[in-house]
């Protein structure tokens, strides 16, 4: 197999560094979990962290103090509830006062798309009418060259690294992903450098609907890391185990537990997705 | 959630049927998670069995068997038509305009029927409760032909003045949504625990149209944040048929929560 | 079946109009030929046709009169050298003047990425460097409200109708394509009406690589025409004719031989693919 | 074409094999029909098994088998690795900067590499000879980090000006890149069949830096249209190896033309 083979950890330590711009992408479906758990493990500090749905990983990650920066467009514990970690960071402060960017999905998911393409914008109709624009940095207007049509521009975001989980990965390094893929294909093409956490390397892989294969020159390492996705599903995999989504909300709520459950769940262990 | 005792029906029963009651066969709907969910779902096995279903995770024409607990359920992509990207749904499918109706929940709405999911509380720094934001919505309320909205009616969730707008009704009435270059017709239904309140055709005004079964006014007007206009012709809702019970029923016990 | 499966003559009466905006996509792969030539047989005028590659199909079309202006951004015979039908209409104004409007893929591709988003025009790095841009309409420039940047604007292009040759149909009306889709998907969403000329009508559609499947709400009409991209190629059906796109050089070159073809293979023919 | 009369090879089989030899092992290459196509599949079977060739049709690491007679032949397709849309080749992939090579053909060439397929002739309105046009040419060699250019070198094709500019070498010199905003390092090398032009690195203007064997110095000046530099340094191609040959001789063999 190719170098770009590597155990977790040392993918995360060759790529990750303090302070960089970082998307962990996964639209309810293939979150990489085991990454961020990586992530806080190694008491990476300072990242500014772009994600649609920041969801329990980031929830997590901020809680370990990981995030200054958040950027998202809907933040809460999907079916369940509010992010406590979330809400405590940026109401109280602990264990870091963090900033937040908040855009819409339609707005963040085009700043991706710009990113993607290598330019400095995006033109979307998006925020009007919305009190969100006053808050939110990177979104302005174009007029348009041909008419009196005025459109939203949103600016490109880049990531330092995108780091994602797929299900498969083959010999030669590519990566298939099926089901939902949100906009994972934007963040690999908007990053300088790319993770991807997969459930299995096979030989060859065969057709799915609504797959989607990442070529091996777009991925700076890939570690195989059954279950990297969980409690989040991976789609022909395993499925989502909601009750780790209902837990999390006792487990948050208060600095204590959460603190006790970042010790025994996350410092404790090593790498690897559960079970 | 007010319970009515007076019937074989909760009022979130009553709320979920009369939401699904509205939806055209055919139509094509984009589904915010949650309660509308579960009344386009439900919708699909009483009078619109060929409702378009989209989500904004991507899932296109989907035929979810049991309630997803999520907007990127397993459930939403295995029984999809096709899954396409984010980009896709939320530009081509979208913003072009194609969209017949949007269902959306809120946490508040005003007399205009613009949304609050944001935050309650004074100011956007220091919110009194941090909501999960716009997602989907603010696009959604914008870019569909017509947009129904699910809320229980409460003085909590019926403001005077919603903390923030998170996505656009009527906005400060006439003239509004094209000021703010907004593609599509904006709501054309509030469904509530209540009834039903419908914009009026000249001051856009959300008016109360429809009560549910054994609600009377008074008590919609108590749970209004606002001075509720009731229209002349108030009707009365369909009280839900034991069919439509059952197929509710069935539809959230698939839960998994 | 649903009623949106129709005859090719009577999808091409219903849905193309005289004056229509066309565009026929497939990139060297499921060009349209079959409703192409049904076109010609109806004797559709003034159609302002957009493609890529206009290819021998559009080749055809100029030089049966159907078409006043010809939107595209590469106009040759692929492998084999010229395209003389659209040459001696462009040059010589024969069997009638047309007008062109000449693009890069990039740009004519945007256009109809703007065409489908629903906003009146896109943003990309193109042309630049380029004399095009000095002959070339619904191209433009914009500056970025968030730096110096300034970016290439091309308007949205929304065909009144688009026309696809794809693989399958199921009988729920949706369609299937996969191999080479270029700009397939974007030609239809910027589409006010679709028709699709298919291979074949399967019970189910089976997971393919590359693939990807046009809801049946995008199509107004759906006709079953085996063969119907001969003589391009149907990925798993068949390959691409090349003799007729080399026969096709001679066939072209002089107007009396292309008359008589347009009576031997199109006039005294009804629709349907070849063989 | 010329025949090199002294060698047991063809001047383009000459052209191809030095085309190929330029390409790196591991590189993404933008291809273009024709010679480009041969020589970078020819690369593959040589020094650069791992070379990612990309085809504006949105083949994605294809490894043909046999020529393909079009950009768009199902042999790409069927021998890749992935097939994607144009929208995203042209603003994933090639937009954004990350080809290493882009490899193309051309009709007239200039001294600063600026390529025409656009027309022969006065006026773009009344054109002696019409060509095909841009296709994805200009925004190949607007963005990728550095072109190759495949022509036969003849009084027809090396103009002192060329009748329009479809995509930009260097544009009129230093400078001339940077002021159109062009993303990428721009030619590096236009391989003939007599030899090889590299720009020069003050001037840009192309220089003669290769001969083939067998051809001299005059052969090349008098099939330039222009006053032609010569690198004080003009080296010799290596003659083709027995194995370039087999190899160039067997994939010719397979096109189906």
């Amino acid at each position: 197999m190719v170098s770009k083979f590597l155990e977790l950890p040392q993918a995360i330590e060759s790529y990750v560094k303090s302070g960089d711009l970082i998307a962990m992408e996964g639209f309810t479906h293939l979150i990489p979990f085991a990454a961020g758990h990586e992530i806080i493990r190694q008491k990476v500090k300072d990242l500014t962290a772009v994600r649609l749905t920041p969801d329990l990983i980031y929830d997590q990650m901020i809680g370990a103090g990981c995030i200054k920066k958040l950027i998202f467009s809907w933040g809460g514990n999907p079916g369940v509830g509010s992010l406590h970690r979330f809400r405590d960071a940026y109401q109280n402060g602990w264990p870091n006062k963090i900033e937040i960017e908040e855009h819409t999905h339609a707005g963040l998911t085009n700043r991706y798309v710009a990113g993607a393409s290598g330019i400095g914008f995006a033109v979307l109709k998006g925020y009007s009418g919305s009190d969100l624009g006053e808050h939110t940095k990177n979104v302005s207007e174009v007029k348009s060259p041909f008419s009196d049509e005025v459109l939203t521009a949103v600016a490109a975001i880049n990531p330092d690294v995108t780091i994602l989980h797929a299900q498969q990965a083959d010999k030669a390094g590519n990566v298939m992903m099926w089901g939902i893929t949100g906009v994972a294909k934007e963040a690999v093409f908007a990053a300088s450098k790319v993770i991807v956490t997969v459930e299995e390397v096979v030989e060859k892989f065969s057709p799915k609907f609504s797959s989607m294969i990442i070529p091996s020159n777009l991925i700076d390492a890939i570690s195989v890391v059954p279950n990297g996705a969980w409690p989040s599903y991976a789609s022909d995999f395993y499925e989502r185990d909601n009750n780790q989504y209902i837990a999390w909300d006792e487990i948050s709520k208060e600095r204590e537990i959460f603190s006790k459950w970042l010790d025994d769940e996350i410092y404790s262990k090593s790498t690897a997705g559960k079970k | 959630m007010s319970e009515n005792l007076n019937s074989t029906w909760t009022a979130d029963e009553m709320m979920t049927i009369a939401a699904a009651r509205t939806l055209k066969d055919g139509n094509t709907c984009f589904v915010g998670i949650g309660i509308p969910s579960t009344a386009a779902i439900l919708a699909k096995s009483m009078q619109a069995p060929n409702l378009f279903l989209i989500y904004e995770s991507g899932t296109v024409n989907t035929n979810p068997q049991k309630l997803p607990l999520s907007i990127g359920d397993g459930e939403l992509a295995n029984h999809a038509l096709t899954v396409v990207s984010m980009p896709e749904i939320f530009n081509y499918w979208l913003q072009s305009g194609r969209i017949d109706v949007g269902f959306l929940g809120a946490a508040q709405i005003d007399k205009f029927a613009n949304i609050n999911t944001t935050f309650i509380g004074q100011t956007y720094d220091s919110p009194k409760v941090r909501l999960p934001g716009a997602g989907g919505a603010t696009e959604i309320a914008a870019s569909c032909k017509e947009v129904a909205i699910i809320i229980r009616q409460t003085t909590r969730t019926f403001v005077k003045q919603v903390d923030f707008i998170t996505s656009m009704g009527f906005g400060e009435g006439p003239g509004s949504r094209a000021k703010n270059r907004l593609r599509g017709g904006g709501p054309s239904r509030v469904i509530t625990d209540l009834g039903i309140l419908e914009p009026d055709p000249e001051t856009l005004e959300l008016t109360m149209t429809y009560l549910h079964p054994g609600v009377d006014i008074d008590q919609a007007i108590e749970n209004t944040g606002w001075e509720l206009k009731v229209s002349p012709n108030l009707k009365t809702t369909k009280a839900p048929e034991q069919s439509e019970l059952e197929k509710v029923r069935a539809l959230v016990s698939t839960s998994d929560k």
